[in-house]
């Protein structure tokens, strides 16, 4: 079992396509990515409980860790936790990590096996391959 | 408490919602993204279907629906805010409306970690809380909130959506602190 | 004239999506904001030719700053300098900002006018509103 | 060095590069994002495909056309790193192959700031460089590149995707320098 990933966002669009450009790094390869992204009828918008059943889904009792486009989106994944079962919520790591390029690094070192700790910390780097070619 | 008082309630709030649905909007489009009145009118018109639909049996279950129904429908950053509000309540409702009302408030500042004077909907709340607890009246408190409301107008954003404009935020009132003073508007009218 | 934006990604759908994100937050105000995302085939990749163009459609004057998603985006987007009349190339600015975060901050610092230096600046403090929620 | 034996080099590299194609993608599957393959078959079909429509008149013109078309079809991290070799091999096209190629080589490596040991295509070109350079010849050079492509299976990358994967890119050929030692093997056999 591999630690899941949540991807959070005020835009379906815009989380699909995240998910598809970091999918490409694991050809072949398996991984739990959920998407709670846009409101009900397809506008920008979050939705606690959309986060709470997609972290349950990506959950498959290593943890997820879960990355969110803006600060509104971080109110509806902390909401989400409430509506957790305590060990599910134990094993969530909310990450304030870039959406796109934390998500890219968080998917690789998922699927390699990684820790929650360790997949959180790929996350948080996500900016330092570009930092590192634009100096 | 009981469950009819806080439907009329409610009630009342979603119909000020829908009628100051395009205000909220123009305030939250001179400040954030345009959207604040279509996610409260959305929010509140599935807390009144949710209700309607089974009817909760008493005070905390009719508050907690309604909390667990904003932070699900309406998008932005006043759903988990106001869904808090509403779950919190739910929990300390036994003790009459200011006491509940507190502890909703106490959940916004715990979910938002806004301060008074960052320009959101923490500063209408708070005011009305604190008339509330000194003794004072429903109507009061909503007078209270009202002016909280105006008094966001000077003030420079810290949190949400308008703090990304900095010093342009001031000069408007707070799209968030206009709908609670509503929120407000609506107890007084329905409780005693 | 303000300051113009240009996006430059592997997905023309996140580009799209981010782009729209962000637009949000100018309710009927305008801004040039350009993406330059995606193969000719609507594959997944990034055309050095296409970065130039976007930057070039972007300025009005005051220069670009340029968002990318991962490492070979900022590849092709050094590139791209390279085909730009030098007036043009002196006012962009390749920023490592988070694309989607530092991207909605941007389009309102530059919407309101400000400087090229105020607006790199405003996206690489993207993720600030996620960090202090989460704090 | 002629338009003509510069195209007959790029279009054994295309051939090449065709026939390898699902090697490549195999490779960069293991430890990237599957692409590389297709990216530079697709990248030198347009070379091609430039070059018959509007025949450059000289070697330089020749090399910045397929340096441009490169940065523009390929894509990946590839296009705008083989795009800056050629474009910097025509501006030292004059001196001939060898100082051509080190001159790309400068580029490539200005451009991706990788380093020798990197596991980039870095570690098939510069070997095949310090061939030339030396006096070598170009089928030398190219042996050269492919035991810097093979020298690449234990390494672990810190540059462009296979380094998102940290320990794990080790064990397997890098696609960039298993690409570039096919560019080498095609020079050894339309190159004096
Ligand atoms: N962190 C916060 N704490 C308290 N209130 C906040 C916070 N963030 C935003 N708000 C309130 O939410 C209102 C905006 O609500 P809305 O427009 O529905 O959400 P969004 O900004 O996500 O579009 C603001 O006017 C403000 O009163
Ligand atoms: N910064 C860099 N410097 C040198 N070579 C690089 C760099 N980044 C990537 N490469 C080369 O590019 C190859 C991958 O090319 P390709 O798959 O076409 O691009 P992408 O990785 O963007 O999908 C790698 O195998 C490596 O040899
Ligand atoms: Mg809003
Ligand atoms: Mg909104
Ligand atoms: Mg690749
Ligand atoms: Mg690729």
């Amino acid at each position: 079992m591999s630690v899941g990933i949540v991807v959070v966002s005020h835009s379906r669009a815009l989380a699909d396509a995240a998910v598809e450009l970091a999918r490409q790094m694991l050809p072949g390869r398996e991984l739990a990515v959920e998407v709670a992204a846009g409101t009900e009828d397809g506008g920008l918008g979050t939705d606690a409980m959309a986060v709470s059943a997609a972290i349950e889904a990506a959950d498959g009792g290593e943890g997820t860790v879960v990355l969110m486009d803006l600060g509104s989106a971080v109110l509806s994944a902390e909401t989400a936790l409430e509506f957790l079962p305590d060990d599910v919520r134990e094993r969530t790591t909310l990450s304030a990590a870039p959406l796109v390029e934390g998500l890219v690094g968080a998917v690789v070192v998922a699927a390699g096996g990684a820790s929650r700790e360790q997949v959180a910390a790929e996350a948080a780097r996500g900016l330092a391959p570009k930092e590192a070619q634009l100096r | 408490m009981n469950p009819e008082e806080l439907t009329a309630w409610l009630r009342r709030f979603a119909e000020l919602v829908h009628e100051h649905r395009d205000e909220l909007t123009a305030l939250d489009s001179a400040i954030g993204d345009a959207d604040h009145g279509a996610n409260l009118d959305r929010g509140m018109t599935a807390v009144l279907a949710a209700l309607q639909e089974a009817p909760p049996a008493d005070a905390a279950a009719l508050l907690k629906k309604t909390g667990a129904t904003l932070v699900s429908k309406v998008g932005g950053a006043s759903g988990p805010l106001y869904g808090t509000l509403f779950l919190r309540m739910a929990g300390a409702v036994d003790g009459g409306f200011a006491p509940a009302l507190r502890a909703g408030f106490d959940g916004v500042l715990a979910r938002g970690k806004a301060e008074p004077g960052d320009k959101t909907m923490v500063d209408a709340l708070g005011p009305a809380c604190d008339v509330l607890d000194a003794g004072g009246s429903v109507a009061e408190a909503a007078q209270a909130a009202a002016d909280g409301r105006d008094a966001t107008v000077p003030l420079v954003a810290r949190k949400g959506r308008a703090s990304y404009l900095g010093e342009r935020s001031a000069g408007h009132a707070d799209p968030g602190a206009t709908s609670t003073a509503l929120l407000l508007r609506a107890a007084a009218e329905t409780l005693r």
